[in-house]
């Protein structure tokens, strides 16, 4: 049997390797745009952990809600992406500094 | 359970907008350059038949929808309604800086629709899932207009300005730290829904009022909702994006980004602190306490090294939005108030800044150096005197309404008690007074550069009546600041 | 009667206020009317006021009017304090008002001749009228307040007219230094006005003289320092004191005296030698009531004077400026009567007081006499047999210097010796030390004077051929004032000695029971030629001639003596030189020293510290912070993202531990 | 209620509107115009003195021709005007100041006349609002409003240094008076707390009686005492004086010397003796140290300066030092004596010391700014002889200086005269110490006129100045006159504020704990 604990503990696991990935990952944006995606799945499976164990529907709704967003996001994420790659002629994360101080 | 079409009744507002925007989408397909003029006025109309709509419906709530998702309450109805004001004289404003730059096409005002719609779900949320889904609409519009291209400009080969190229930069830094924000804020939700079982406010605010024993869950969902809440203002350590958007997003869209969804921040900020977790105030005041000392101070000592006006304002306005907080930690009896009017009022001096920075660029040149303003009072002085009303009003010398804004705030801090925080914070100011201080200098006291890069155009009377409008506006409001004063009192009046 | 009165009253505010219209009128006008103009004005207004003053004089004295109080205004209400400005005429007043205007009156005549060429000419006599009022003002006031604005209004002008010839850089210089000396005195003045306010709730006159026996009687102390307690009104009388000391140049604030001699002549004469510097006396005198309950005081002011009158009497020795020498002079003849002061004899202090106002005046006058023909020289080893060229000048001279000397029957000689006998008399611990000193300076004093009137006007001419042959006795309206003022140089002695010792000044001055001097010796007095065989065979007389024929041995027959003794005591002769050193101390030790101190402070306190540190250093540590604060915002994304978690952590830490 | 003229509104809002109006003004000759304007303007706000004066009733310390209406109804806050003895002599000397400004602008100013004019007509506004403000949130807005003006006449105006200067004197200011803001908003809150009428919870008057612990009070006292302190300005935060006054225009070092210092005074009186009587009382020994210090200290520092302005400014620090020393050795006074009428005396040299320094100072910046036309140096250095070839000038010079030095019979006397004889009351030294000024003032002012006014011809640019126009001649006369007549017959003030005065030394003996 797996408990809620565990659902858990994998979706905190996700959470924090999607966080990780964001400021270790030093080289590809679409890496980032990846963890993001690690990020909301982890946030998925908390929702329907928690959904199926006080078995009450509405958290499995919100999932759906969350899975287009984050279909959306994606679409937005890489159309920038492709605009900076024809600015800038690279997608490393090192060479996003023209911004600063 | 069913819907009754009354309740439709309550969001008529969202449906106009929605429905409108998509309408101008599509109209704006069939515009030629010459009649591109139509997108522009039926963004105005949609606007200002949206505040008809809300206006209506002003004093009519607190009234609950779509099974406890939404709720129309006087602070909601009263934010949209400033929203949409602020939201037209923010197109008033681009429009002759998108013509300038020959981009005005009409992706920048159904865009900005678009996120309006998302900032009025925001406000009105009754449930995390609204809330959330507001949220997403009202930040994902902006992801993409912060990257607004030009490629008319570009293909036509004029020199560029740093923002044609940063745009891009400046869109991904803010569509991944808004993700991963916004991902926070999920989380959070997630672990509420987990303890309490339920996302929706009402049954999680009275869930916690029952509550004695705080679940270690809720406070670890709070602290995560409070990310998402923080990055929306911007409140330091989450204020990392604010400077390189502001700067780096054309003008136009960095006007929008730093009005609007302040309003609809402190109406996100309403729905969680006031509605959801009233219960846990004295766990979240200390939290915003300690970001607002952060915000006041790295906001207002970074804004002195810089030499870009737009990043300069940037750090200006994560200094303001450590002050907002002070009047949100503040406590409902005046706090909640002081709090609005602060940034109804910031509001509209942001927009009266990025709106000369606006009205002094010409094509193909930013006017978003501090260096050129050098010597603006000789060859503007109207906009030079406007452009000093709003910095001493950020700066919050009376009579100008950024101070009754400030003092508001106070008052109502030191009427909680925290008389030590008031008088950290006007500390505070008096640093941020430095580099005000330093725009006013340039403009008045030193001379005008010698050459100016391409051929320099004066402002046109238009222009010129527009910021005057703005400028005095924050005169008026600063003399007669009761009304607005009157108006947020009874906003929150239940 | 009543009419009486109130025309006297209105004579008082003629006699102040007509040297005043004047002076505005010429001061105002002075590029716009003639020479003529403001000589005729000016000197006719101060004319006017001394035959007023002589009316009132004769009111006083021969009509058997008590004197009165008169109030002209309320300067202002403070709380229960009144501040009025009033005229308190008596006969001491009345006296003073008929000396200042006459020597004023002799010299506006006098200034006539010798600032005949003068640019200025209309801002002298502007000047000089202007000062009377102040002189006038002081000795006229009823009240403390007023006394000051009139002892402080005479020292603006000696201010201004020692620095008449403002292009002189020594003059401008003498006149700051007069007035920053005079300065310090008033401080003392100031404070002593103060305790009398603190003390007796007003600052009249009659209120003050009523409440002093109270005072006394009640012994209040003033706690100066820890366990350090003063008489209250010992501390009034020293601080009024030692503004006197500042008017009256008694060491050791003399030092602005023999400076003040950069200005032109009739000043010396007006100011620095007949009116302005016996104010200090005068308001001694005028405080006898005060004064007379505090034996500290009275022994502090006999030591001053006495200090003074020797030692700046031996400096007139070795000057060689025909007008320092008459500087030192005044300075010594200072003393003399401060110690008197000391000493009770208030009437005979006022009484030296007029006859070296008159002597002095002449000496003064004769001095600029003889310094016009010789074309502005003062030095006088550059003159000689001078008596051959200026006969009028020569005599008058003459008699100014017997005066001075206190040779028997001249003015000079009845108030030194009625000096001389009543601190011999005296009873306080101070008074034998002052005895020997009052003795000792007859001796220095005739020195001095023939010594500077032998080699002026006897031996061998040293000037120059151009000036011989210009040289010339002076014009009329020089010498005529010479010889006005040589008249009571002689009688006046005389004249005053036997009302005066028989109660001339009657309630004007007061006497405390035990220091009963003065009228004691008015008993012994048979009249004035009497006193005068009687001086012939007392010590002083004898010193005088001995100090006479000294000068005759030293300076006319045996010229090598002086210098012999030059050498032979180089070290008290470099110290006399020197002047003691005050001079040198103020000039190189305090005022540099103050500036010193300013300086650090400026550069120090200020500069470095408050603004360098304080307000520019906190500007600037904030500046450095910013662009550290500046420095997080490093513009990689990674970074951004790990604030942001590192933040949160940081919250969520802070959360879960409160 | 009776319908009364809102003389006070016409002194604030006149000027203002009228400066407004400047601005706006195009025209072919706008320049002449807006000086003719300026002028007329000038003169009814010091015309609007004489019905001021005639019918305040100096018989009562209450307030006169008081006017009320809600601001910001719902936070208590009003339009609340009123003057007492204390507010309308510096209502008065604002007015007159403004005048000579004009005047003075005739000649010397050329760049920008027009908002040269008007914005010392603004500040006039500000500055007459702050002193007939009895709205605590009024009186606030009118005394930052009056930074702004004051910033850009020295910044556009000022000379080579002016920035630093300017933002120096607006951050320094600045920084004073945000506490004063939090200490009004405390004073408010308790107001509300003691249930006060919806009209009196800002009302600097009500705040007078309210009752505060001494711990309170000691805060609060730190609060006014560093937005008054500033502008007074005390030691040690003064130094934004010396440079704002050297860099300012002549009209904008007039300005400042001649009103807004006396601000920082107006500030004690009607804030800090009488909302914080113990406290005060227990600071006094504090605040009367830093007084000396400054009468003392600022005094030998101003012996070294070279500049003429810088002199000047200093020379004012080291007299407003007489300003708070008068009001503190209240407190000295009253203790060793039990009678309190004879405490009024450091009141009313402290007001006296305020305007007295009011004219003093204003004559003497104008002085330098005289000089500063013609030669283009305020140095020291660059001048001597000048009376040979400016002898009106020198005269006018000479008075000023005089009164500087505080001698009797003008102004400058009355003030310091006041204050030591309160001094020594409350303590000997004290007296003593305050009376070095009369040694130390005489040496500064009168060595500077030394170096300034006589010798020989200095330089061929002394050689050939002209003298003082009719305009100047003008200005200094009235001047002059001013000061004379204070220092000959202070009685008409002192009557003014005899009221007052006495009304304070009660509120100060009541203990509020």
């Amino acid at each position: 049997m797996v408990a809620l604990s565990d659902y858990l503990t994998v979706s905190a696991i996700l959470f924090g390797l999607g966080v990780a990935g964001i400021f270790i990952n030093r080289k590809n944006i679409i890496t980032l745009l990846m963890c993001i995606e690690l990020l909301l799945l982890s946030v998925n499976t908390n929702f329907v952990a928690f959904s199926h164990f006080s078995e009450d529907m509405p958290g499995q709704v919100f999932v759906f809600f969350i899975l287009t967003v984050a279909a959306v996001e994606s679409a937005i994420g890489l159309a920038i992406l492709v605009v900076l790659f024809r600015r800038l002629k690279t997608i490393n994360v090192e060479d996003l500094d023209s911004l600063k101080g | 359970m069913s819907l009754s079409s009354h309740e439709f009744y309550l969001v008529v507002p969202e449906i106009w907008i929605a429905a409108m925007a998509s309408l101008i989408l599509i109209v704006d397909l069939y515009l030629t350059e010459k009649t591109r003029w139509i997108t522009y006025f039926l963004s105005q109309i949609t606007l200002i038949g949206a505040f008809y709509f809300t206006w209506v419906l002003w004093g009519q709530g607190p009234k609950t929808a779509f099974y406890e998702t939404f709720i129309l309450d006087n602070i909601g109805t009263l934010l949209k309604m400033v929203i949409f004001v602020f939201g037209f004289f923010v197109f008033m404003y681009s429009r002759k800086y998108l013509e300038e730059h020959n981009s005005n096409r009409g992706e920048y005002f159904v865009l900005c629709l678009f996120s309006i719609l998302g900032m009025m779900v925001l406000v009105s949320a009754r449930s995390f899932l609204t809330l959330y889904l507001g949220l997403e609409l009202f930040a994902l519009p902006l992801y993409a207009l912060v990257a607004f291209v030009r490629v008319e400009t570009l293909s036509r080969g004029l020199s560029q300005v740093l923002s044609h190229e940063t745009g891009a930069e400046a869109a991904m830094k803010y569509f991944i730290m808004g993700a991963m924000a916004s991902g926070m804020l999920l989380y959070g939700v997630s672990l509420l829904y987990g303890v309490t079982g339920s996302f929706g406010i009402a049954e999680i605010s009275s869930f916690l009022t029952q509550e004695t024993e705080v679940p270690l869950a809720v406070l670890f969902g709070l602290m995560f909702i409070l990310v998402g809440l923080a990055f929306k203002f911007g409140a330091v350590p989450f204020h990392m994006w604010i400077p390189d958007v502001y700067q780096g997003a054309p003008t136009a869209v960095t006007l929008f980004i730093s009005t609007l969804p302040k309003l609809a921040g402190f109406g996100m900020a309403i729905r969680i602190l006031l509605d959801t977790f009233h219960a846990l105030s004295p766990h979240w005041q200390e939290l915003m306490i300690i970001m607002a000392i952060l915000s006041m101070a790295v906001g207002n000592i970074a804004a002195i090294a810089q030499s870009n006006l737009k990043r300069m304002l940037a750090y200006s306005t994560i200094a303001h939005m450590g002050f907002l907080f002070l009047g949100l930690l503040a406590g409902p009896e005046s706090g909640y108030a002081a709090a609005l009017v602060y940034v109804i009022i910031y509001a509209l001096m942001a927009l009266g800044a990025f709106g000369i920075i606006i009205a002094l660029s010409y094509r193909g040149f930013e006017f978003e150096n501090i260096e050129d303003f050098k010597g603006l009072a000789k060859r503007e002085p109207w906009i030079a005197l406007m452009m000093m009303f709003i910095l001493l009003s950020l700066t919050g010398i009376p009579p100008f309404a950024g101070f009754y804004a400030k003092f508001l705030v106070l008052n109502a801090l030191i009427h909680a008690g925290y008389v030590w925080l008031a008088a950290v914070a006007v500390l505070f100011s008096v640093i941020g007074a430095y580099y005000y201080l330093r725009v006013i200098k340039v403009m008045f006291f030193d001379e005008p550069k010698e050459t100016l890069p391409l051929q320099y155009q004066k402002v046109s009377k238009s222009g010129v009546a527009l910021v005057a409008v703005n400028g005095f506006s924050v005169l008026l409001l600063g003399i007669f600041p009761a009304f607005i004063f009157d108006l947020a009192v009874s906003a929150f009046v239940r | 009667m009543q009419t009486e009165m109130l025309m006297l009253h209105n004579l008082a505010l003629i006699i102040v206020f007509l040297p005043l219209l004047a002076s505005v009128i010429t001061g105002i006008g002075c590029r716009t009317v003639s020479r003529t103009f403001a000589h005729s004005l000016t000197i006719s207004a101060v004319g006017l006021s001394f035959f007023l003053s002589c009316w009132i004089l004769k009111a006083l004295v021969f009509e058997g009017n008590p004197g009165w109080n008169q109030t002209l205004y309320t300067w202002g209400v403070s709380g229960n304090t009144s501040f009025q400005i009033g005229f308190l005429i008596d006969r001491l007043t009345a006296l003073m008002m008929v000396i200042v205007t006459f020597i004023s009156w002799m010299v506006h005549i006098y200034t006539v001749g010798y600032m005949r060429d003068d640019p200025g000419y209309q801002r002298f006599f502007s000047y000089i009228s202007l000062f009377t009022f102040g002189m006038l003002m002081l000795v006229m006031a009823n009240n403390f307040l007023q006394l000051f604005f009139g002892w402080e209004a005479v020292g603006l002008m000696s201010y201004l007219l020692i620095g008449f010839w403002f292009q002189r850089e020594s003059a401008i210089f003498a006149s700051l230094k007069a007035f920053l000396v005079n300065r310090v005195g008033d401080l003392g003045f100031l404070i002593g006005i103060a305790a009398i306010l603190y003390y007796f709730g007003s600052l009249n006159y009659d209120s003050v003289f009523h409440d002093v026996r109270e005072l006394a009687a009640r012994g209040d102390m003033l706690i100066i320092m820890n366990n350090h307690e003063w008489s209250a009104i010992t501390v009034i009388c020293i601080a009024l004191f030692i503004g006197a000391m500042g008017k009256s140049a008694q060491v050791p604030l003399h030092v602005w005296l023999p400076d003040s001699m950069e200005g032109p002549t009739p000043i010396s004469a007006l100011i620095h030698a007949a009116t302005m510097v016996t104010a200090g006396v005068f308001m001694v005198a005028r405080m006898s009531p005060l004064f007379e309950y505090s034996e500290v005081a009275l022994n502090f002011v006999l030591v001053i004077g006495a200090i003074t009158c020797l030692s700046m009497g031996l400096l007139g020795v070795v000057q060689n400026d025909i007008k320092r020498i008459i500087a030192y002079s005044t300075l010594s003849q200072l003393g003399y009567m401060v110690i008197a002061l000391g000493v009770s004899a208030y009437g005979a202090a006022i009484f030296h007081l007029m006859t070296h106002a008159f002597f002095k005046a002449l000496l003064f006058l004769g001095a600029g006499s003889v310094i016009i023909a010789l074309h502005h020289e003062q030095n006088i080893w550059k003159m000689g047999n001078l008596k051959k060229y200026m006969p009028i000048t020569y005599i008058t001279m003459l008699i100014g210097s017997l005066a001075l000397m206190g040779f028997p029957l001249f003015s000079g000689f009845y108030s030194k010796d009625l000096i001389i006998e009543m601190v011999h008399a005296s009873e306080l611990p101070a008074s034998k030390f002052a005895y020997a000193i009052v003795v000792g300076s007859v001796f220095i004093t005739a020195l001095y004077t023939f010594r500077l009137f032998f080699v002026v006007f006897h031996t061998k001419e040293r000037m120059d051929k151009h000036s011989i042959e210009h040289l010339q006795e002076s014009p009329a309206v020089v010498w005529v004032p010479l010889v006005l003022l040589a008249i009571p140089s002689v009688i006046a002695g005389g004249m005053f000695i036997q009302p005066l010792l028989q109660g001339y000044f009657g309630n004007s001055l007061v006497v405390h029971p035990n220091h009963l001097a003065l009228t004691e010796h008015s008993v012994e007095f048979k009249g004035i030629f009497a006193m005068a065989v009687q001086g012939l065979s007392g010590l002083p007389f004898w010193l005088g001639i001995a100090g006479i024929l000294t000068a005759w041995g030293c300076y006319i027959k045996y010229r090598e003596i002086p210098l012999l003794l030059q050498k032979k005591f180089s070290l008290l002769y470099s110290i006399f030189k020197n002047k003691y050193g005050f001079d040198l101390f103020n000039e190189w030790i305090l005022a540099p020293g103050a500036r010193g101190v300013g300086w650090i402070f400026w550069r120090l306190g200020d500069r470095l510290v408050i603004d360098d540190i304080g307000v520019n250093g906190s500007a600037n540590s904030i500046g450095k912070f910013s662009k550290v604060v500046r420095r997080f915002q490093t513009g990689y994304l990674y970074h951004y993202a790990f604030t942001m978690i590192a933040g949160f952590l940081a919250l969520l830490v802070w959360l879960m531990l409160t | 209620m009776t319908l009364i003229f809102p003389l006070l509104s016409l002194f604030i809002w006149l000027p203002i509107i009228g400066g407004i109006g400047l601005l706006t003004l195009k025209n072919k000759n706008q320049e002449s115009l807006s000086r003719g304007l300026a002028l007329i303007i000038a003169l009814i706000s010091l015309g609007l003195c004489i019905p001021l004066i005639v019918g305040f009733d100096s018989g009562t310390a209450a307030m006169q021709w008081r006017e009320q209406m809600p601001w910001i109804a719902s936070l208590g806050i009003h339009y609340a005007l009123g003057v007492d003895g204390f507010s309308v002599p510096l209502i008065v000397l604002t007015c007159f100041m403004t005048l000579l400004v004009v005047l003075a602008s005739m000649v010397s100013v050329k760049d920008r006349i027009q908002q040269y004019l008007a914005a010392f007509l603004i500040m006039q506004g500000l500055m007459c609002g702050a002193f007939v403000a009895l709205d605590a949130i009024l009186f606030y807005t009118f005394w930052e409003a009056m930074l702004v003006p004051m910033f850009l006449i020295i910044g556009m105006w000022g000379g080579k240094n002016r920035i630093y200067a300017t933002i120096k004197f607006f951050l320094y200011t600045f920084l004073g008076s945000v506490l004063l803001l939090i200490a009004i908003i405390y004073l408010n809150i308790t107001a509300r707390k003691m249930g006060l009428a919806y009209d009196q919870v800002f009302n600097i008057l009500a705040f007078h009686n309210l009752p505060l612990s001494l711990i309170e009070q000691k805060w609060l006292f730190i609060a006014f005492l560093i937005a008054f302190a500033v502008k007074i300005p005390m030691f040690p935060v003064h130094t934004w004086l010396p440079d704002a006054h050297v860099e300012a225009p002549t009209g904008g070092s007039v300005i400042l010397a001649a009103i807004l210092l006396k601000m920082g005074g107006y500030g004690f009186l009607r804030f800090i003796l009488p909302i914080t009587p113990d406290a005060s009382f227990t600071f006094a020994t504090g605040i009367i140290g830093l007084s000396l210090i400054a009468i003392v200290y600022i005094a030998l520092v101003t012996l070294v300066q070279t500049d003429m302005k810088k002199l000047i400014a200093y020379s004012s620090i080291s007299h407003m030092g007489f300003v708070t020393l008068g009001l503190f050795i209240v407190f000295g006074i009253l203790l060793s004596s039990k009678d309190p009428s004879s405490a009024v005396i450091g009141i009313d040299g402290a007001m006296v010391q305020m305007i007295s320094h009011g004219f003093v100072s204003a004559a003497l910046f104008l002085c330098v700014g005289v000089l500063y036309d013609r030669m283009h140096s305020r140095q020291i250095k660059d001048f001597g002889g000048v009376v040979n070839t400016m002898p009106a000038f020198a005269a006018f010079f000479m008075l000023f200086a005089l009164a500087n030095v505080g001698l009797p019979g003008t102004s400058g006397f009355v003030g310091e005269f006041l204050v030591i004889l309160g001094a020594f009351k409350a303590q000997f030294w004290l007296a003593v110490l305050a009376g070095t000024t009369l040694i130390l003032g005489a040496s500064y002012t009168l060595w500077m006129v030394k170096r300034v006014v006589f010798g020989a011809v200095g330089s061929v640019a002394v050689g050939s100045l002209k003298d003082l126009n009719p305009i100047e001649i003008m200005m200094f006369v009235l001047l002059g006159l001013a000061i004379l007549w204070l220092g000959l017959w202070p009685a008409p003030l002192l009557e003014l504020m005899h009221a007052s005065s006495n009304h304070l030394i009660e509120q100060l003996m009541q203990s509020k704990l």
